[in-house]
Formats: C-alpha cells, structure tokens, sequence
C-alpha cells in the first residue's frame, strides 16, 4: 500500500464537532462500510496547585510528523482490512473542552476499525513531534507530558 | 563547520534557533557531546535530534549547513 | 453505582450524523474529560446471489433490551473510570449507508474510553434482544446474524 | 392452563402471538419439549426463551397467564 499522497493531518484551533458530524456524513456512499471507530481526544481543565489549564499550545516539527504519519497510515492499511482512515490533529492554541485530534477507521466489519484506531492512537502520541504546552489561568504554562 | 540549530517545545525555552560552529565533530554522537557541554540543561533529560528532517536513529554524519533539531519527548494527541 | 435511572437506548429509523456531532459537541463543557471513544454500526449494502441489501429493519423486545443495557451500563461504570456513556440504537428500517448503533464512551484518559467502548458492543450485540431483517432490492429479506 | 405466547425475528415468521393451553405443563423445561413438537421448526434452530420479561436462563415454574416469548440468537448492532 505504498505511493499514498502525503496528507495533511494538522488544522489551526480546535476540531469543530460539526466537522466530524460532517465527516461522519460523508462515509454514507461508502456501503461496504459496516463499522466505524473513531477517538477524540479533549483537552482537559487539568488543576496544579490550584490553577487551572485553560488551553493547550500545540506546536509540531511538522515535515517530520506528516512523513511519520504517512509511514503509520501505510502500516496500518498493510495490517487491517480498512476502508477509510482520517487524521486531524490541532496546532496553535486549543481551550479546555475543545477537541485536539480526531482519529477516524472505518472497515466492513467492526474489529478491525476498533483495533486500527487504538493503535493509531498509541503510536500517533509516541512517534509523532508533536508539542503540547499546557497554560494556566494566570498565563504560567508547562509542557505537556504523554504517559 | 556550521550547522543550523532548530529547538522544539520546552527545548526552545532555552536553545534558541541559531547557526553554530561545530569544527572537529562529524558525527551526531560527538555533537550530543557538544551540546549537552553547551547546554546542560538537556543533560539531564531526555532528548531526541533530527538531521535534516530525519530522526536520528542511531549514529550519523554531519556535514557543513545541516540542519539539526533538538527535541524533547512527543505530547501529542 | 446503582438506582440509575433506565435510559431509553432505541431511536426510530437512522441516527443522523448531525446527531452525533451535537452529542459531542454537548461535552465541551465536560472538562474533565481527556478522551472519547465511539463506535457506529453502519448498514452494509451486501450482496447475496447477485441482490444487494437496501436496508436492515431492526425489533426487539424492548422492555427486556432496556433492562439489560441498563445492567450492561451499571457493570461498565463499575468496570471503568468513565464521566460518560451513550448509547443509541435503531428500531425500524434503516437504509444501505446509514447508522443504525452510537456508543459513545468519554474519561479523563483514553484507555478506559476505548476499552469501555469496544467491550460494550460486543456485549450490546450478544446480549440485546435486536433482530435485524436485512431487506433486499427486489423485497426479498434474510435475517442478519451476529458473529 | 392457558399462557401468551410472543414470538421474535426470524420464529416470528413461523410462530404467530397466540393464547395456548399447556394443562400439564409446569416449568420451561416441560414447555419446550411442547414447542418444539407443536413448532418443528425450532427444533432446528437455536432459540431462548423469556417468561414475563425474563431471560430465562434454567428450568423456572410457569403459572397460568404467563407471557411466554421465544427468540432466536439476537443480531443487533
């Protein structure tokens, strides 16, 4: 499955729900499609010390992360049987509640779709470059760190 | 020899982006030397580098305009 | 994490994508959340014998699904750190492309969203009184099967 | 003694709602061997019953007016 065109994971803000009400829309043509999973991550109103995260900066070495992403989207539709598979990923600044990535699988049958999303998740976090920087109310800031 | 420095993330609170003489280091293994003598705080976390727009993987050369970027750990998602 | 109050999963005809994006848009103001997971059944246009499947007609024996969707509930929120848990389904004709089953699962991190959500359809599927009645272009019908 | 019998999906098809006298039959156990002599073609099928909006899950007492409903594997989703 090599020689897919390099997409653009990254959108300015936050990822709007009626953007993925869309996107869901849209896989209606696709009727081989028989299961959709999708996970969102949301930024969190995370307390320190009694301050509290009010948005996150995320900043990327972008050329890096689109060719990773492109490596892991390959990967991914060499290892499952996927119909479609969608990536959008926030840069710039994101308040608390606001949504910051979107992973979208869809695929006839549903295990494939839950399983190919997890793992895009899992290796999206750890092998994109892909900084989050938390700030607080009163405009301090520390970097975000994954688990 | 100069190379040029690009930092990410709570990296870039101390490294600023600039061009450095490295004369005498070729590789990526003796750069990290250099720069965690240049800039201790990286010493003491971790870091990733990249040349010219590829991870860095294991050891590598660098040659004269290269472009290296230091990294701290991925938070995305 | 008894005495919840027995929600009615089951929507009449599709669930409309416009439906979702609403449904997540409505937990921004869950900051506590990090990360949702959902799955959507969509309805396959598969073919048996040359003829296409053009809808599902979904029944079940409601008061008994509800009942037990409201045990499959309690257990999960026992099981899992979740905030939230949504789940909807169709009854009645569903057409080729469309959505027919919304689990939608929210926690403050995502590995409880994602397995709380993979674990509730298969448990939705094995043990929900739904039938679905896959109905062909020409009217003929067979009854689906879960595998 | 007479009972309600509803039935779902695909036995829907085949076993209509209907009132039916089961005089001397007192448990589940007893109403199946009934069924499936009186309805064949469950014979051949996997099937479950409920007794008023019970799963049935092991041999249970039946009373008269009983809702008796017979299911074959649920397929939702």
């Amino acid at each position: 499955m090599s020689q897919r065109k390099i997409k653009n994971i990254f959108v300015t803000g936050k990822i709007d729900p009626a953007f993925i009400g869309d996107s869901i829309a849209k896989h209606s043509s696709k009727t081989a499609i028989g299961g959709h999973s999708i996970f969102m991550g949301q930024v969190r109103r995370d307390e320190l010390d009694g301050k509290f995260v009010s948005a996150i900066e995320f900043t990327s070495y972008e050329a890096i992360a689109l060719e990773k992403m492109n490596l892991i989207r390959e990967e991914i539709f060499d290892k499952y049987p996927l119909n479609c598979l969608h990536v959008h990923h926030s840069l710039g600044l994101v308040n608390a509640g606001e949504i910051c990535l979107f992973v979208f699988c869809s695929s006839a049958h549903r295990k494939p779709a839950i399983d190919a999303c997890a793992e895009i998740v899992e290796r999206l976090k750890a092998e994109l470059p892909i900084w989050g920087k938390e700030i607080f109310e009163d405009h301090t800031h520390q970097w975000k760190e994954n688990n | 020899m100069e190379i040029d420095i690009i930092s990410f993330g709570k990296i870039s609170e101390f490294i600023k982006n600039q061009r450095v003489d490295i004369t005498g280091i070729s590789d990526t293994d003796a750069l990290k030397i250099y720069l965690e003598k240049t800039f201790p705080e990286i010493s003491q976390m971790k870091y990733k580098l990249a040349l010219n727009e590829n991870l860095i993987q294991q050891n590598t050369q660098i040659s004269g305009n290269d472009l290296v970027a230091i990294m701290p750990p991925f938070s995305g998602g």
